[in-house]
């Protein structure tokens, strides 16, 4: 039986300014990918959870743990959603 | 459509109410605004003498009391006193160093990682800006109690933010504090100190001179950062932006730090220092371009024009209010004369660091600022910058402090047998504020520039500046607030008699004083009354020692609910070394030395560290301050440390003798024999007693310290020998280090020694690693 | 001889590095992370720091900087190169060196001082040590840890292209205790302990380090 | 005129470990999460492009910049992809 995947992505809120982002947009921009014009760079997770996932229970995880709420948002997508 | 705010509306529209008091200014203070004005501010307008007149900025409450700090008499090595963005003292040889010590409580409490590592950019950006190479840091940090699940959140954070910035700038850590305390729970403290090293012609001033010279934004882009606390500006200008489809972004009050960027910003700007391209630099930190712009005029010939379109964005959303507050990091201000404004941008592009002219110094003593064409700042600086309001608050000594005086900790019960004592040892010493800091240490890089003659454990961080004369600078930071709490006079010295023995015992010549003053709310008549006691103590101590204070912070408002935090004025000490090769660390390395006792020992426990771990006691009064004494001392330290005379010398402060003796034996491995009977009539009162102007030294040598320290005034007591793996005191069961260093290394990890607590307080888009 | 040291975005023991050059006997060059040619020298040290604030993965951006284009092609015709942490992690990221430096295993910035075994005595940084000696030098990182397939792994051992190792302790969870690594020809060199803040009794915790930078300029005088 | 969003995953090949995943995967237990049995992490990158993303670049910025190869794997997502 295949393992149910949960995928969490935190991206920084777009108000907060994002330095990782910034210095891959640098590199990029050095490197000849001049129409590359922004990058945002945030976090990926990949969770397996037992069972059926619980959203409420995944979507609490996330916000509380996998991001800080003060700066990061979540998107939260669970298998075949 | 954005409508703005400009003078001339502001003329129309006299009586157009004005959101001030979400803006934290006071109705008399608006009157003021309007009488300086001779009409309404702009929005604007208000946003700046918002953000500047908070105490904050303005230095408020404050003000009068900290007077006594220029009031001291004129050390011949200050350079530059209280009043520029951090003081300058000659340290000999041509050298000039500066240093200075600001806090971020506040933030580090919301956000640990970003609110610490912006604690430290700040202060390295007040370095720079008077034209040194920052070349180390510091940290003072205190929380609630160590095992509280908020301080399992704050303090990794707070760590890693410390470390991680600096880290990535290239600053070694040379030292700081860890303490905990339950006064600190919803309101931690983040002080972090930097020093700066120039040649006295290098020095910089902030002032914008010169009409026609060119003023330069350069750094990093300019977003919404802290200025989310008066998102009323842009819900107001942008009422019509709504309707039009657009909405603004919500404004953050967290900043984000990007160290890479602040290290090409120091590095562009000493090229820029060394080619001579500047008049004028102001680092942009509280209150962002406001502060900078009206400062620099405002020290200057008066007048400055800035063209706020020019201003780099990161969020094209921003209302020109919000451009004038923002508090983005990794900013600087520069003022330029036209014919180097080429070399100055060059620079920068070699740095890889944005620069854009964004006005002009003019004739005249106006600060103008104008967005798309129109006029939407027209004031006068000085009453920006310089002539805010300044209050004598209300002192009231606080209702409690003779119950809390009266409550002596002679009357605690005490440990008698030796079995007990040594119990009670391995407590002090093992307690989270005597235990082994090295699991925050650790994270910070102490080595980095190569010049890192002491650091943490040792009593002072001692940094080579020269590597031919082998001239150096020591530094201390301390901060006991027990004692202050209980006496915050007195208290003030006793921080500053500690950072003054610190910075001695490494064999430095303590030389000036930073400090940072956190306290509670200035509108509260008894914290008011700690303040002015505080400062009062601190500028008669420096009077006494012969200190002058080259600057500070003040930060108020420290309290969780209505109760404030225990009054805790942070003093830094600088010393010079003339040679560092001779400078002596705080443990012992070899066997056979004779381990010696300088100063008195009387019973005092009063805020003691056996008090606090064994009772969680706070009553009675602090120590005696002793300043003679520790002048005294810290001539004899010199003397000794310059003439070879000692192997090792360490201070006596929290946890008295039996901590120092604890630090002395564990640094390096080496136990000793001991007698303590000579040193106080008990045992108890030998190892736990903090009397002040005391150090521990061990030396090859005995007979010719206890005439050096005859000559100086100074009482030499005989300890034993050191050697063996263990601490045998005579009476007391013998205590192995091996058992010694399992308690005192066990603590701090076994709180926070879980990886797994940083996880979700280290954002994704700032983490430097490696 | 003279040692070149580049100074990237981001770099921050370039000094220490040229002060151990210079403290060895060599004449440190410093280098510019822009300019397109290498100067003339006799061997590269890529030294610690945080290039481009090591924000994508420690070593990345820096690894394509121009210079970096002729320090590969000339390091791969036997041109002596030292990779010190940030360093390391750029030839990794350049492929000069086999091998990945992650996120430390206790996920912290770590600074203390290290002991290593010195495994190979016969590269072009290590000459002046013998195989097996025990040195302490310090290690600050916070992605210092060495990972590698394990077919990989194996046959880095058998090529004996391990140059140092942990002992007494891994501080990061480096496979294997890696500390560092050389290339098939001995001539680059990679590690995480930083050599170069351990060449002073006054400021380093041994002078253990300095081996590396007398070794090359043997090496460079042999070759 | 929407600027085509271009998202990046990197994730950690299966054989590499993954200190992160594992402090995240303990703490949820540690919060009575038992039911997520495992956690990887790895990077989100949000890239903005100017014109029509080029799928053969935009890989070989995702493989060769983006991601280290020696130890990561890349999934591009493209728009309307
Ligand atoms: N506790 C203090 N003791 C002495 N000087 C202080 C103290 N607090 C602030 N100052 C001085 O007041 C001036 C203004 O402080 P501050 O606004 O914090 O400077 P900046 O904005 O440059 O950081 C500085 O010269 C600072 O050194
Ligand atoms: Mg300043």
């Amino acid at each position: 039986m295949r393992v149910p995947r949960v995928v969490v992505d935190v991206v920084l809120k777009p108000e907060i300014s994002d330095p990782q982002g910034q210095a891959v947009l640098g590199a990029l921009g050095r490197l000849g990918h001049g129409s590359v014009r922004s990058v945002r760079q945030g976090k990926h997770f990949v969770l397996e959870v037992d069972g059926t996932p619980d959203r409420d229970e995944l979507q609490q995880i996330a916000e509380t743990l996998l991001a800080n709420p003060v700066i990061e948002d979540v998107e939260l997508h669970l298998p075949g959603a | 459509m954005i409508t703005v705010d400009t003078v001339e509306r502001a003329v129309g529209t006299p009586d157009e109410p004005q959101p001030y008091t979400e803006l934290g200014l006071k109705d008399d203070e608006y009157v003021r605004i309007r009488d300086i004005l001779g009409r309404r501010p702009t929005t604007a307008e208000l946003a700046m003498y918002s953000v500047m007149w908070s105490e904050h900025c303005s230095y408020k409450s404050s003000k009068v009391h900290l007077r006594q700090f220029g009031d001291l008499p004129r050390s011949e090595a200050l350079l530059v006193g209280i009043g520029e963005n951090a003081g300058v003292v000659d340290v000999g040889d041509g050298y000039a160093v500066t240093f200075k010590v600001e806090s971020h409580n506040h933030p580090s409490y919301v956000e640990p990682y970003q609110g610490a590592a912006t604690g430290v950019g700040g202060i390295v950006r007040d370095i720079l800006t008077m034209g040194a190479r920052p070349v180390a840091v510091m940290d003072s940090l205190r929380f609630g109690r160590a095992d509280a699940p908020d301080t399992a959140r704050v303090l990794p954070g707070v760590v890693a933010g410390v470390g991680g910035y600096g880290n990535c700038l290239g600053l070694p850590n040379i030292g700081g504090e860890l303490s905990f305390d339950e006064c600190y729970a919803g309101n931690p403290l983040v002080n972090a100190l930097c020093v700066g090293v120039m040649r006295h012609e290098d020095l910089r001033l902030a002032k914008a001179e010169g009409a026609g010279n060119r003023v330069v934004l350069f750094g990093a882009r300019t977003g919404g950062d802290g200025i989310g606390g008066v998102s009323v500006l842009a819900s107001e200008t942008f009422a019509d932006a709504a309707e039009a489809g657009l909405s603004p972004a919500k404004r953050p009050s967290v900043q984000v730090g990007d160290p890479f960027t602040e290290k090409l910003l120091i590095e562009a700007c000493l090229e820029i220092f060394a080619a001579g391209l500047v008049t004028g630099i102001q680092d942009l930190g509280g209150a962002g371009l406001s502060c900078a712009t009206s400062e620099l005029a405002s020290a200057g010939t008066g007048g400055m024009h800035v063209d706020l379109d020019r201003v780099p964005l990161r969020d094209s959303t921003l209302t020109p209010a919000e451009i004038l507050m923002s508090e983005s990091q990794e900013r600087m201000c520069a003022i330029v004369e036209p014919g180097k404004v080429d070399d100055f941008l060059a620079v920068c592009r070699r740095w890889d660091v944005q620069a854009t002219v964004i006005g002009e110094v003019t004739d005249g003593d106006r600060l103008t600022v104008d967005w798309h064409g129109e006029r939407i700042v027209d004031v006068p600086p000085r009453t920006v910058a310089h002539e805010g309001p300044v209050y004598e608050r209300p002192v009231q000594r606080p209702a409690d402090l003779d119950d809390l005086r009266a409550d002596d900790p002679a009357a605690l019960p005490r440990p008698t047998t030796g079995a007990e004592l040594t119990a009670h040892w391995l407590a002090v010493v093992s307690s989270p504020d005597g235990a082994d800091k090295t699991w925050v240490t650790e994270q910070y890089d102490r080595y980095v520039r190569g010049n890192t003659v002491l650091a943490q454990p040792d009593d002072a961080g001692v940094v080579r500046i020269d590597e031919d004369t082998h001239r150096g600078i020591a530094l201390a930071l301390d901060g006991n607030a027990r004692y202050a709490r209980l006496d915050p006079y007195a208290g003030a010295q006793l921080n500053l008699a500690e950072a003054y023995r610190n910075v001695a015992v490494s064999g430095a010549r303590p030389l000036a004083v930073t400090n940072c003053l956190n306290f509670g709310s200035p509108e509260e008549p008894a914290v008011m009354w700690q303040f002015a006691e505080a400062v009062r103590g601190l500028a008669d101590g420096c009077r006494e020692l012969g200190l002058p204070v080259t600057g500070g912070n003040v930060s108020l408002y420290n309290q969780t609910g209505d109760v404030a935090i225990n009054p805790t004025p942070v003093i830094g000490v600088l010393g010079v070394h003339d040679d560092v090769r001779r400078r002596v660390p705080s443990g012992w390395r070899a066997a056979g030395e004779t381990v010696l006792l300088l100063g008195e020992t009387r019973a005092e426990f009063g805020g003691s560290a056996w008090a606090s771990v064994m009772h969680g006691h706070l009553g009675g009064r602090p120590p005696a301050v002793a300043l003679p004494a520790e002048k005294a001392l810290a001539a004899l330290l010199a003397g000794l440390v310059g003439e070879g005379l000692v192997t090792s010398a360490h201070d006596l402060s929290d946890g008295g003798l039996a901590q120092a003796l604890a630090e002395s034996a564990l640094r390096y491995g080496t136990g000793a024999a001991l007698d303590l009977s000579a040193v106080a009539g008990d045992a108890f009162t030998a190892l736990f007693s903090e009397s002040g102007a005391r150090a521990v030294v061990t030396t090859t040598d005995p007979g010719s310290v206890r005439v050096t320290a005859d000559w100086a005034g100074v009482r030499v007591t005989e300890l034993g020998t050191t050697g063996g793996d263990a601490l045998r005191v005579a009476d007391l069961p013998e205590l192995p280090l091996a058992e010694l260093r399992a308690a005192w290394t066990a603590t701090l990890p076994a709180l926070f020694g879980s990886p797994e607590v940083t996880v979700g307080s280290v954002p994704a888009g700032t983490v430097p690693t490696s | 001889m003279r040692i070149g040291v580049i100074t990237f975005p981001g770099s921050l023991d370039d000094v220490d590095a040229a002060r151990a050059v210079r403290l060895a006997g060599g004449e440190p060059v410093s280098l510019w992370h822009a300019d397109d040619h290498l100067e003339d020298v006799d061997a590269v040290v890529l030294p610690g720091g945080f290039s481009y604030g090591d924000y994508l993965r420690a070593g990345a951006i820096a690894a394509r900087a121009p210079l970096m284009h002729s320090v590969v092609a000339k390091a791969r015709s036997g041109l002596p190169v030292l990779g010190i942490c940030n360093g390391f992690q750029v030839l990794c990221e350049a492929g000069l060196l086999p091998g990945a430096l992650t996120r430390n295993g206790h996920l912290h910035f770590r600074n203390r001082d290290q002991a290593l075994r010195v495994e190979r005595a016969d590269t072009a940084w290590t000459g002046s040590y013998t195989a097996g000696q025990r040195i302490v030098v310090p290690v600050k990182n916070g992605e210092g840890r060495y990972v590698a397939a394990p077919a990989d792994l194996d046959r880095l051992e058998e090529e004996g292209r391990v140059v140092v190792r942990y002992v007494e302790g891994n501080p990061n969870g480096s496979l294997r205790d890696i500390a560092g690594v050389t290339s098939a020809d001995g001539r680059i060199v990679g590690l995480m302990p930083h050599p170069e803040h351990a060449v002073e009794d006054l400021t380093g915790p041994s002078t253990d380090g300095l081996g590396f930078f007398t070794s090359v300029l043997t090496a460079v005088v042999a070759a």
